[in-house]
């Protein structure tokens, strides 16, 4: 069985072990679970170190449409753009599941076959190259967190999670039918195939497409005005279904964007990326006032995930080499980051059981490591250079602004308003004295949740200061979308030269 | 260009230090777990720090050695100018490359030295000053950590580099303003100084696009050597990026509009106040703005704006010093005012001078808040002069160093303020035309300066003791923390002199101009082009005595007048306050500026936030989403009432739905 | 005297008709079933009608005839199960009136 | 006779009585099947007569004694029902009428075929044999599953109707659901 | 009649009709095992025996189709026996969890099984009839068994109320197919399929025939808006029979409309489509409001029959009959052991209380049976279409046929949108079992008996395989 596909099916394997364990021996569950997420780890870590990505793909028959001479394989492959995206996978499901001796206390069992299953999902869409299986992971990716929310969530789970799967299935069925067009357009279900096959293709031929991909994924992302979903979903979602939720899952869709939307349309990406930019820019300066606006702390944390997410967006469809790279990094600085926030959020709660801010105030006083890890996550996520977020953030602002001046500008500002609501909420949980009498016996942390943090900041530290260590794996995918872009561009001149086109504002924004 | 790796060593020391530092400060806290009020390892902080310090000290001396002008300095006939140390290849996209080097030339081995020395300096003054605090490592980790983003800022080549310390220096200053955050409102000054300072950011971020637009690149030796080709080209593009990099240093150095910060900054230790708010940080605008400075000679007109603002600030914040109770408010607004000049200076195209100016400040400026420290300590942390007076017998040894830093930021004759400004002054007159106004409006602030110095050193250190003496009683603080006082009063005394002797006095040339000859040649190139004349520019002797004079007149009928009105007691202040009460109000609150913000952005964002969360975001957008919900299940109740239930209602619905059928395919059909 | 096919299948399509207004304006479930046999003759009738013009003299077209006798039977079974559902419903309900089946929904 | 015929089957939907109804019905099946006769579908009016008016209407006629529905129950049941279906019954005419003008049309249509030759109309089109051979050659099929249905519908009276071996659980049963 | 015209008339009919033969023979022995003393306990091996010989005879039929026997009133080649099977599992299913449903009316029992076959016999005979009147006779077989089946539970007002709503309007139904087709026959004079298919139906007599022919079949499909019995029947009749209705009957129906789509008018395109969309709307929306799990299900039923009416109109639309079948029959498969998988587990939960099972009764199952729970899920996950299961790639393949064949994105866009709405009631009932603690009142639902259970078990394990290794079941289809 290839490395691949043992990234994808060894966390089946770990959960049907676990569904045959007796359902109170918890700790025998959280173990096998942990073991299985390691292995899985370590083979991720393997795949960074093998410099011929393409020796690792796989390619089998699976079963033939019906009606067609089209074969849907089991094809998996990794390459610069997925890379980051496993190995992100690989490192934080440990983690996870190292957190959750907190705060899932009952149904172990249930929660870490779900666990596991959703890093089936996971891998499998970062690991696919076939249109017909990467949806298959695609949507299985949903159910897990459907119950992760519905049964360990908060308050209004329920709602929180029915409206999750509505809305992302919604994006994802619109997806499904412009799948079955291109692959009957392309012939085939090979992502390689039909990217080389379409991204040939004019803006009138692909436009739909684009769209249909586009709104599945942004949905995902979640770009605005589809991201009402998000809050809901982080608040009420368990600390460890949040931090996947943060840290993976809504990758699937920038991925998705950066995959499909960007790689295989470029001629429409390029006529759609001043509009896409604009949801992006608006999106990170809205997002940020809408965390300005929270009381509850973790909700904050998710509004702060739609205005960092609107970087990534603004990035990827600067189109720019930069702004492309910086989109991709930014994907795993946003993962390493609002993870640790969740985290961190998490295990306050865990100690106090209230998220409002008020209820906090002086906790550094009370824990100061927790402080200390607080403020590093804060600054991650404020982009202080030298640390990960600034190089994510300044890569994609340049490459937009090599792009959009305005937009990128309208970018700027976030960076303001960032500092603004982070340190707020700092200032009022780590800072002030200490008025609730509940938060004079905190707990300062404990070795398990500093060693399962440590990695984390490991990486934020490590990306801030030696980026071009992971961006030299991704350089030369990105190099191959920016030449299909810039492919296109030239062929809309020509278009432009022949017909005035409407679709040329791309083209200009150049 | 020499290859020194050891510059490396400038900035890393001081992270080491912190490192250590930081753990010192944790093993203190899981020795205080067992017993509260245990001691720890948190007495070896100073030592391990300030050891940090005078090792880059001494590294910096030694780069500083290497490039000064002496015959072993010379390889194959050519002067060493410049050091550079190998390069740690940071981020590199595309065909952009951004590196970190360190590059130590006559401008930042001053700069080294400054923050460096002064650096250590207060690092040991902060060991007795700090004593006791339970965050004391914690104290020195940070002081190290700025020590470090602050070399990282002055020495890196390369503008982001330049950026990495740029936002360093601005964490550590939100860390240290904050130190004491139990209070709250220490905690809220640093809030509000990180975000101002962004906002200045933000500007410089875009300023750095436009550059990479223009360059392809951000370093500060290329983008320096390519301007005069590009000046034709791009000059527009030029102006804006220039523009949009003083826009950072209005954040960093807190000139108009962004300097409402720097006052609430005082809310930090002492020691910050004299190290980050006045001597390094501050100043890394001016510095940065000089580095560049080819740059802004190639924009004239941003340069007439610096004037601008700079006399603006420079006036603004002298006249709000002039009414502060708070001692160290007074120093603040003072340094704003100080800043403003060294910009007149930029705005002058004097480089030279305001790095001079820079330099004295860093002395004086850093002596005054040590002093102001020792006396508060001496005090009980109290800061009111009006609760003060006559100390000069509780602490001569401040008093006196506390009278030379006066003397110096006062601009008293020979000491070393009355060199450096009277320099920026000269150099404004001798430009012309806009200059001109810039001139006086200097002068004024000269005067100001003048009066309000000697106000406070007079409601401090004479006048009857305003303080409860059973309650209060003042003390001279220990060696450790009068020692750095006394190096810095020599140097605040002499070092303008040493430094920059106007050519006038014929005894020795201005040092600071032919060191820093190799530096801004480029600027004054370009400047000596567009203006026709060649700089930087010279007065006539007569000229140059007269405004000397000028100023020296200036400088102590104020400082006299101050001191007299004053060393009486509270006579004068409240006279004032009671004369004109509306004004007095507005003069204390800086004009109005700081309050003004609060009402025109703070509480509109506020509001917006609010707006946005809750109209836009949940009645609007997710009421959409929900409300598509509900009218699903509304359809699905109504889709009940189609039929009710009964037999013949079922068997209707079928036949005419059959003859609806036929009625359509029999009209297709034919 | 030979019957004109339009009048056959005239008279099929009236039968028809009475038949569906029936089986709606009734409520009695046996005349609901009553109704439902005089559709099934109409049909019968259009069979042959359709078999009569079709047929020549040569080859006689009995298809349709022959589905009439397989629909008179069906409707034998038709009454035969449906009266047994009444007088289920009866011994239920001591009446046969189509209003009474309103019991489901929810 | 189709005079006939429609006038009896109007009886059969609009008479209150059952009884009255299931006897004018038989009454258009007599003329329907002098119907057949005249069209020259002998075998046809033979098995109109013996099954439908012999067996069919009998059985009707033998269950509504039954369960003596002397007369119609139009009377009671809620009364805002019958208002419902007063409502209604426009439609139900409506689409009676179309029905009847749709296949009106379809007739008018169909001109070209409708006049019979006279000497298949006086010898008969369907003989006896005709018939056998076609229901036992290419009919075989639904011949054979015809049994099967006669059969199942047997079985569904029995478990429909049938007294006995489940009264007495059905009764207990019968209390409890009401 | 000479002997070579019988020789024929019946070549390879007793290969192509194996199924019937079983099936019919299968009837006549249990019938007898109730008769004799003491053969009762031989039932269900009969049964089950019945529908293995039939599902044999029908694997060999896919091999070498027959081709048309009788005389063209029977066609018995590969997609009739694909549909066969089809029809087998249905009935095995209905069966398997029927068994143990029945307290009151266990006597009939035999009975009951007698008419389940009559009904299949019918399905089998509609699927495969090459001309209208065995078609009905078929339909016919189908429908009277069904009648009494569905009032089986004599004792209880709601069963037989169905039972009677379901006879008139199926005797309804049935005389609208018959007149209809006699104008059918009047128009072209002749019943067999095959003629009907080069005769020219363009004539309104035709056209009005068709009309009512397929109102009728729509009927019985329950498709808008003809499907408004369809929740009162369902949730009146006996579970198991509700089954068997859901699975069975709606395949039937569709089975002969893919075989008689080509007659109809190319105006039928637009007007079935819309019916379709207008089905796929109602069924979901309905749903989405009913508490009562039966009705639900019933519901959801329509919708996909919405779907299903979809693949019709697209083989419709291009006349390639053989792809949008394959479709249909994958889906419909699909359908039928996710469907009657969900509708025999709530067989289960009522069979030890005859209370209906709604959102409420079955709160916190996940806990207290979490088998049942969990098998419920895969089927309500299959139902919604989610990918591994059966129901995802059935999905696939009729919306592919109505993109790619008949180019109808639109429409395809619309109905799985709508389809998104079936998500919300699927999740609700995942969500009562699994997120909902259970109220105290709610009686514990019985231990599913062993025979359950594996039924249950074979179905979540054909929905799987159907879902992730597609090539075993689109091998066997045409």
């Amino acid at each position: 069985m290839s490395l691949l596909s043992l990234l994808i099916f060894l966390p089946l394997v770990g959960a049907l072990a676990i569904a045959f364990t007796p359902s109170k021996a918890a700790s025998l569950q959280r173990g096998i679970a942990f073991l299985t997420t390691v292995v899985v780890g370590i083979l991720s870590l393997t795949v960074w170190g093998t410099d011929d990505l393409a020796s690792l793909a796989v390619n089998s028959a699976w079963f033939t449409l019906p009606g067609s001479q089209i074969d849907v394989g089991y094809r998996l492959g990794v390459d610069g753009i997925s890379l980051l995206m496993v190995v992100l996978t690989g490192i934080l499901m440990p983690i996870v599941i190292l957190s959750t001796p907190g705060h899932i206390k009952e149904r172990v069992k249930e929660f870490m076959i779900w666990v596991l299953f959703m890093q089936m999902g996971m891998m499998g869409v970062f690991l696919a190259t076939d249109l017909v299986l990467f949806y298959f992971f695609w949507e299985i990716g949903l159910v897990p967190l459907y119950f992760m929310v519905g049964i360990w969530g908060g308050k209004r789970r329920l709602y929180a999670t029915l409206k999750f799967f509505l809305y992302t299935f919604a994006g994802s069925v619109v997806m499904l039918i412009a799948a079955i067009a291109l692959i009957y357009e392309a012939q085939s279900t090979d992502i390689v195939a039909i990217t080389n096959a379409m991204s040939t293709l004019g803006v009138s031929d692909t436009i739909w497409l684009f769209s249909a991909f586009t709104l599945a994924f942004a949905i995902k992302v979640p770009v605005l005005p589809f991201h009402t979903w998000l809050p809901d979903a982080h608040t009420e979602a368990p600390t460890s279904g949040s931090v996947i939720l943060a840290g993976v899952l809504l990758k699937m869709g920038t991925y998705g964007l950066l995959r499909f939307s960007i790689a295989m349309f470029p001629a429409a990406a390029v006529a759609a990326s001043p509009y896409m930019m604009g949801l992006g820019a608006i999106g990170i300066v809205y997002g940020a006032f809408l965390a300005m606006a929270q009381t509850d702390i973790k909700r904050l944390v998710a509004c702060s995930s739609v205005s960092h997410l609107g970087y990534v967006v603004l990035g990827l469809f600067a189109l720019t080499h930069v702004g492309l790279a910086g989109g991709l990094i930014q994907m795993v600085n946003h993962g390493l980051s609002t993870g640790l926030l969740f985290l961190l959020v998490g295990m306050i709660y865990e100690r106090r059981h209230t998220r409002q801010l008020d209820q906090y105030g002086g906790i550094a006083s009370v824990m100061p490591i927790y402080a200390i890890f607080w403020t590093i996550a804060v600054l991650s996520s404020v982009g202080l250079p030298g640390l990960n977020g600034f190089v994510g953030e300044y890569l994609i602002l340049l490459g937009s602004y090599q792009a959009m001046p305005f937009w990128a500008v309208i970018g700027v500002t976030g960076v303001i308003f960032g500092a603004i609501y982070l340190l707020m909420a700092t200032r009022k949980m780590l800072y002030g004295p200490v008025v609730h009498e509940a938060n004079r016996k905190l707990t300062d942390l404990n070795p398990r949740e500093i060693g399962l943090m440590i990695p984390v900041v490991v990486l934020i530290v490590w990306i801030g200061v030696k980026p071009d260590y992971f961006m030299g794996r991704t350089e030369a995918s990105v190099a191959a979308i920016v030449e299909r872009i810039d492919q296109a561009r030239e062929g809309m001149k020509v278009a432009e030269l022949a017909v005035p086109a409407p679709a040329a504002k791309g083209g200009e924004s150049r | 260009m020499e290859a020194a790796s050891y510059l490396w060593w400038i900035p890393l020391l001081p992270l080491i230090g912190a490192g250590i530092c930081g753990a010192l400060h944790l093993a203190t806290l899981r020795a205080r777990k067992s017993n509260p009020d245990a001691k720890g390892p948190a007495g070896f902080a100073p030592l391990v720090a300030s050891a940090a310090m005078g090792g880059a000290l001494i590294f910096s001396i030694i780069g500083f050695l290497a490039i000064c002008p002496c015959e072993d300095n010379v390889v194959d006939g050519e002067q060493i100018v410049a050091l550079q140390s190998s390069t740690w290849s940071w981020i590199s996209v595309a065909d952009l490359r951004f590196d970190l080097t360190m590059w130590l030339d006559r401008l930042s081995s001053i700069m080294t030295l400054v923050v460096t020395g002064v650096g250590l300096l207060i690092h040991i003054y902060s060991a007795g000053y700090m004593k006791g605090d339970k965050g004391y490592a914690k104290f020195f980790a940070y002081l190290n950590l700025f020590c470090f983003a602050m070399l990282m800022l002055v020495l890196s080549s390369n503008l982001l580099g330049l950026f990495i310390g740029w936002e360093g220096v601005g964490l550590c200053s939100y860390l240290l303003i904050g130190f004491w955050y139990e209070k709250g409102w220490p905690a809220e000054a640093g809030q509000k100084a990180f975000v101002v300072n962004r906002i200045g950011d933000a500007f410089f971020i875009i300023g750095s696009f436009i550059l990479i637009g223009v360059f392809g690149t951000l370093e500060m030796q290329d983008i320096g050597a390519q301007v005069p080709a590009m000046i034709d080209a791009h000059s527009g593009k030029l102006a804006l990026a220039a523009l949009l990099l003083f826009g950072g240093a209005c954040g960093k150095s807190a000139q108009l509009p962004l300097f409402v910060w720097l006052p609430d900054a005082m809310a930090g230790p002492t020691p910050v106040s004299a190290l980050i708010h006045a001597a390094t940080m501050v100043t890394s605008g001016v510095y940065m703005i000089v580095r560049l400075n080819p740059l802004y000679a190639a924009s004239p007109g941003v340069l007439m704006f610096i004037g601008c603002v700079a006399a603006a600030t420079a006036f603004i914040a002298g006249t709000t010093a002039l009414v502060q109770r708070d001692l160290k408010k007074v120093l603040a607004y003072s340094t704003v005012s100080q800043l403003g000049y060294m910009f007149l200076g930029i705005a002058a195209g004097a480089w030279g001078a305001a790095i001079f100016h820079l330099v004295t400040h860093a002395f004086f400026k850093a002596l005054l808040f040590l002093g102001a420290g020792s006396v508060i300590h001496g005090m009980h942390e109290e800061q009111d002069m009006h609760k003060m007076g006559g100390l000069r017998k509780h602490m001569p040894r401040t008093y006196a160093t506390f009278l030379a830093g006066a003397a110096a930021l006062s601009g008293l004759p020979l000491m070393s303020g009355f060199f450096s400004k009277d320099e920026i002054l000269a150099k404004n007159f001798a430009m012309g035309g806009v200059n001109y106004l810039f001139w006086m409006a200097g002068v004024v602030t000269a005067a100001i300066t003048a009066y309000y110095t000697w106000r406070m050193v007079a409601l401090t250190f004479f006048g009857e003791e305003r303080f409860d003496a059973k309650k209060v009683h003042p003390h001279e603080s220990p060696a450790l923390m009068t020692g750095p006082l006394f190096v810095l009063a020599v140097l605040s005394i002499i070092g303008g002199a040493v430094l920059g002797l106007p050519h006038v006095f014929h005894l020795w040339n201005h040092a600071l101009d032919v060191w820093l000859e190799p530096v801004v040649l480029g600027g004054n190139e370009i400047l000596s082009a567009q203006k026709g004349m060649h700089m930087p520019l010279h007065l006539t002797a007569v000229r140059e005595w007269i405004l000397l004079a000028l100023g020296s007149a200036v400088a102590l009928f104020f400082a006299h007048k101050g001191f007299h009105d004053h060393k009486r007691g509270l006579a004068m202040d409240e006279s004032v306050q009671g004369a004109f009460p509306v004004a007095h109000a507005k003069l204390t609150d800086a004009w109005g500026i700081d309050s003004g913000y609060a009402r025109v952005i703070v509480q509109p964002v506020k509001l917006l936030a609010f707006v946005i969360a809750v109209i836009v975001d949940q009645f609007a957008i997710d009421g959409a989403v929900n409300g598509a919900g509900r009218m699903a299940s509304d359809f699905g109740r109504r889709g009940r009432r189609l039929v009710d239930g009964s037999v013949s209602c079922y068997g209707l619905w079928i036949g005419a739905a059959a003859v609806v059928l036929a009625l359509t395919w029999f009209w297709r059909g034919n | 005297m030979t019957v004109p096919n339009e009048h056959i299948l005239f008279l099929a399509a009236i039968l028809f008709s009475i038949g569906v207004c029936g089986f709606f304006i009734r409520r009695n479930t046996i005349m609901v079933l009553l109704s439902v046999e005089l559709m099934l003759n109409a049909a019968n009738l259009t069979f042959i009608a359709g078999s009569r013009m079709h047929s020549t003299a040569a080859q006689a077209e009995l298809s349709g005839p022959i589905f009439a006798i397989f629909v008179i039977l069906v409707a034998a079974v038709e009454a035969g199960v449906g009266l047994a559902l009444v007088i289920a419903l009866f011994r239920r309900k001591q009446t046969v009136s189509l209003d009474q089946l309103n019991e489901l929904g929810d | 006779m189709s005079v006939g015929a429609i006038l009896c089957s109007l009886v059969v939907v609009s008479a209150r009585n059952p009884v009255v109804s299931v006897l004018s019905l038989l009454g258009s099946f007599v003329c329907l099947a002098v119907i057949y006769l005249l069209a020259g579908f002998q075998f046809m009016a033979a098995a109109q007569l013996l099954v439908y008016a012999g067996a069919i209407m009998v059985l009707f006629l033998f269950v509504i004694m039954l369960l003596n529905l002397g007369t119609s129950e139009e009377q009671n049941g809620p009364i805002d029902r019958t208002l419902l279906r007063a409502r209604r019954i426009p439609i139900v005419f409506a689409i009676g009428a179309a029905v009847f003008l749709l296949t009106l049309f379809g007739i008018e249509t169909q001109q070209t075929i409708m006049e019979v030759d006279p000497e298949l109309a006086e010898r008969g089109v369907s003989s006896m044999s005709g018939l056998a051979e076609l229901m036992f050659s290419t009919y075989l099929l639904p011949f054979e599953a015809a049994s099967v249905l006669l059969l199942s519908a047997t079985i569904a009276v029995i478990v429909l109707a049938k007294r006995g071996r489940t009264e007495l659980a059905t009764d207990a049963s019968a209390e409890v659901t009401q | 009649m000479t002997p070579e015209a019988l020789e024929l008339l019946f070549t390879g009919a007793f290969h192509g009709l194996g199924a019937l033969f079983a099936v019919a023979f299968g009837i006549v022995l249990l019938l007898l095992a109730e008769i004799l003393p003491g053969a009762a306990k031989l039932r269900p091996a009969i049964f089950v025996a019945t529908l293995v010989v039939a599902f044999l005879g029908e694997l060999h039929l896919l091999d070498e189709p027959a081709g048309i026997v009788l005389g063209g009133s029977y066609i018995a080649d590969a997609s009739t026996a694909a549909w066969g099977m089809v029809f087998l599992c249905a009935t095995a299913i209905a069966w398997v969890f029927g068994r143990g449903y029945y307290t009151v009316e266990k006597p009939f029992q035999g009975e009951h099984d007698v008419l389940m076959l009559c009904s299949l016999l019918g399905m089998l005979l509609m699927a495969g009839s090459g001309d209208l009147l065995s078609f009905f006779i078929g339909l016919e077989l189908l429908s009277v068994p069904l009648y009494a089946l569905c009032g089986f539970r004599r004792a209880r007002n709601d069963s037989v109320e169905s039972g009677l709503k379901y006879f008139l309007l199926g005797a309804f139904g049935s005389a609208l197919f018959l007149y209809g087709a006699a104008l059918v026959y009047a128009d072209t004079g002749t019943i067999s399929l095959l003629e009907l298919g080069n005769a020219d139906t363009s004539d309104s007599l035709s056209l009005i025939g068709y009309a009512l022919i397929t109102s009728a079949l729509l009927f019985k499909a329950g498709v808008f808006p003809f499907h408004f019995w369809i929740p009162d029947v369902y949730q009146g009749a006996p579970t198991p029979v509700t089954t068997f209705m859901a699975t069975g009957t709606k395949a039937a129906a569709f089975a002969f409309l893919l075989k008689m789509a080509f007659m109809l008018p190319a105006g039928a395109v637009a007007s079935l489509s819309w019916i379709a969309l207008i089905t796929i709307a109602l069924g979901n929306l309905g749903a989405l409001v009913s508490r009562d799990l039966k009705r639900m299900l019933a519901l959801s039923g329509v919708a996909h029959a919405g779907i299903l009416l979809l693949a019709v109109v697209s083989c419709l639309k291009t006349g390639n009959v053989a792809l949008a079948e394959e479709a249909a029959i994958y889906y419909m498969a699909a359908y039928v052991f996710s469907a009657g998988g969900a509708f025999g587990l709530i067989a289960l939960l009522e069979s030890k209380t005859g209370e209906p099972t709604t959102l409420d009764s079955i709160k916190g199952l996940g806990a207290r049976r979490p088998g049942m729970a969990a098998a419920m899920a895969v089927f309500m996950l299959s139902l919604a279409g989610i990918p591994a299961t059966g129901g995802f790639l059935g999905k696939y393949f009729v919306f592919s046929t109505l993109v790619v064949q008949a180019d109808m994105a639109g429409a395809a866009i619309i109905a799985i949108l709508l389809s998104v709405i079936a998500l919300g009631y699927y999740l609700r009932v995942i969500i009562a079992m699994w997120m909902e603690p259970a109220d105290e009142v709610a009686t514990l639902p019985a231990e599913p008996k062993r025979l359950g259970g594996a039924a249950a078990a074979v179905c979540v394990a054909m929905v799987f395989l159907l879902g992730v290794l597609p090539d075993l079941f689109l091998g066997l289809l045409p």
